[in-house]
């Protein structure tokens, strides 16, 4: 890099060029990599000035830098566009500084230009400045160091329970409802169904039931107490459902009497209706 | 304390620059114990120390600085390291709430148990119609809206559960009784169609005082682990 | 120093009551300080305290009592942490992840994103005088020290980029004023100059809300792979 050229005039560039050329390298491009670009080599050509930035001179500055382009050209340097288009400005900048200014000049004044480019450097010299100073801080991992085994700390989560009012009533009521359906059609209970009862008793007896109300009786003795009143209305919804079928044939005498049922004249079988007489 | 004060700072005044020198390899090791990302034996902390320093006796005096402090120096495995002290490990847990909807299975004995409350599990496996499985019951206890009540006169003498203030408070009601019955339910669309013969809602009552035929829990029924700590899945 | 020891312990002895209390707080923080991972706010410190506890003074105690010792009490990013003693870092270089590297131009780069936010790549390229390449935003982003803010309001909306909480953490800083000679930068007028003209707000701020003359990122934004992994929850 050329930051440390001390010669403001002589483009130290030439003798840190003249080995690599000489050795054959065309290294010349490397050097102008250097620079981070047009304000950084003004800002390098503006240290050989040796002076405070904003006593600087532009147009010497200018003049440096311009001087600079030609030597590069003359090395058949390649050089990035901008840097061209900042050696036009500045031979711009140039020819209106040493010119008188019109008297009603528009736009701003070469004066205006001058100290914007000077205010540019200045911005970029600090910033660089600080970069320096804030990397120079103590950095975490490689001046200090935090914790080298931390200790976790553990989540222990508590589930916080959600349940809504609606949520709890149709559980409730579908529950419910679903049970005594079951309870009707399942026979599962500790009871025999009506239907096997039956059949029980024409394996024991050796007889089919005629007019029987006996049904009354399977009840009274397999059902559970509180469930009476559903096994009854069931056997009897069931048995007009067999009745209606043509299945079977009900007879009571008197309102409230007792039900007497039998089997019509082609019996079906007793167990022939899963529906009947659930238990 | 401005005599206490005092002394201290004669004392400190006195033997100063050993203090201060002392101080150096006790920072150092103190630095290093704390960024290391594993305990530390001695040897390698005498490395990082003038030579000739006694590194046991060193560690020993940290160690002593650090015993009634929020971190103690420890040694474990024959090496040093820097350890939240032991009883204040309970800095090092958070409590964090994370939402949780009831399963269907809990949802319903709840609603069993508050209507049909006092309720002992027989009678609840026998509405439900399935069998209810303890964890079931546990997560209702946990969520501190169902407690054991007592214990039903009755062979075996079963607990039975009730309701609590909790779950008037969660289910927006202002008492039991606000429960919808039967008809409000059929009202309401959730129970359709023919209700079978003998179908009915109770009037549920979560009154506190025992019935008749309840016994008051015995000492060592609540302790008997039925509230789990936390996390518990059901079934 | 027998004799010392001595002395301390009686005076451990007289005012014990008070010195418990207080060693209490002090040592929950402690604790909390040195487990953590990452630095830990005063609100978050306070929650673990009793109530109506001064967590500020208690800190600046805590602050005061470890500034001579091998391990500091320090403000980051307006939190506080453990760090090793600056002085120390001989001692402990063995032990450190060498930091990549950065390029002169990123460098610069970071320290214009710091002292200008929110800045706009044509900003940074402006105050430079140089095209950026986007492999230079590219690193300082998967530092984590950089992150895109949004975008700003006006032609082309280009992306403004800040500094993390990550960069004031790495640098020991604790706010945003308190990088190196930005007064002298302000003073100069160096820093407005980069403020698009109609927009009298200070600058640099990271603050994570936007501000009026930002728009936030769009949702592709976020999903172009410049996006190091952590520290982007804020947007």
């Amino acid at each position: 890099m050329n930051a440390e050229a001390e010669n403001a005039e002589e483009l130290s560039f030439e003798t840190e060029l003249a080995e690599p050329a000489a050795a054959g390298e065309p290294a010349l491009v490397v050097d102008v990599e250097g620079f981070e670009g047009p304000l950084d080599l003004l800002l390098t050509l503006a240290r050989q000035q040796k002076v405070d930035l904003a006593k600087i001179s532009i147009l010497a500055l200018a003049d440096q830098y311009l001087a600079f382009i030609e030597e590069a050209r003359k090395l058949r340097l390649e050089l990035a566009a901008d840097y061209l288009v900042m050696a036009a400005w500045l031979a711009y900048l140039k020819s209106r500084l040493l010119l008188p200014e019109p008297p009603a000049p528009e736009g701003p004044s070469a004066e205006d230009m001058a100290n914007a480019l000077a205010q540019r450097l200045r911005r970029l010299e600090a910033i660089r400045q600080f970069a320096e100073q804030l990397l120079n801080r103590p950095q975490l991992g490689r001046d200090v160091f935090g914790r080298g085994q931390p200790e976790p700390i553990a989540e222990i989560k508590r589930p916080q329970w959600t349940a809504t009012l609606y949520d709890l009533l149709s559980a409730y009521a579908a529950r419910r409802q679903t049970q005594a359906r079951t309870f009707v059609r399942m026979p599962k209970r500790s009871v025999w169904s009506l239907a096997d009862a039956r059949e029980a008793i024409e394996r024991l007896i050796g007889v089919s039931f005629d007019w029987s109300p006996l049904d009354q009786y399977l009840i009274e003795y397999l059902v559970e107490p509180s469930q009476r009143p559903t096994v009854l209305a069931s056997s009897f919804a069931a048995t007009l459902e067999l009745v209606r079928e043509g299945r079977l044939e009900v007879n009571q005498h008197a309102a409230f009497a007792p039900l007497y049922v039998r089997a019509r004249a082609q019996p079906a079988e007793n167990g022939a209706a899963p529906d009947v007489g659930n238990g | 304390m401005g005599q206490v004060a005092e002394m201290r700072v004669i004392v400190g005044d006195r033997d100063e620059t050993e203090q201060t020198e002392r101080a150096e390899e006790l920072r150092i090791l103190e630095a290093l114990l704390f960024a290391a990302e594993e305990p530390l034996d001695e040897k390698t902390l005498g490395e990082r120390l003038p030579a000739g320093v006694d590194v046991r006796a060193l560690l020993n005096q940290l160690q002593h600085e650090y015993a009634c402090r929020g971190v103690n120096l420890v040694r474990v495995a024959g090496k040093w390291t820097l350890r939240t002290a032991s009883d204040l490990a309970w800095l090092l847990t958070r409590e964090s709430h994370v939402p949780r909807k009831l399963s269907r299975a809990a949802i319903e004995t709840l609603s069993i148990v508050a209507y049909h409350q006092p309720v002992t599990r027989a009678e609840i496996e026998d509405i439900r119609g399935v069998t209810t499985s303890k964890g079931t019951l546990d997560v209702l206890l946990e969520t501190g809206w169902v407690r054991l009540r007592g214990r039903r006169k009755a062979p075996g003498r079963p607990v039975t559960y009730g309701t609590t203030e909790a779950f008037l408070t969660h289910f927006g009601l202002e008492a039991l009784a606000d429960l919808p019955g039967l008809d409000e339910l059929k009202g309401a669309g959730l129970i359709e169609g023919a209700v079978p013969a003998g179908f009915a809602v109770p009037v549920p009552s979560d009154d506190p005082a025992l019935r008749e035929d309840e016994d008051p829990l015995e000492p060592g029924d609540l302790d008997l682990g039925l509230v789990p700590p936390s996390d518990r899945t059901e079934q």
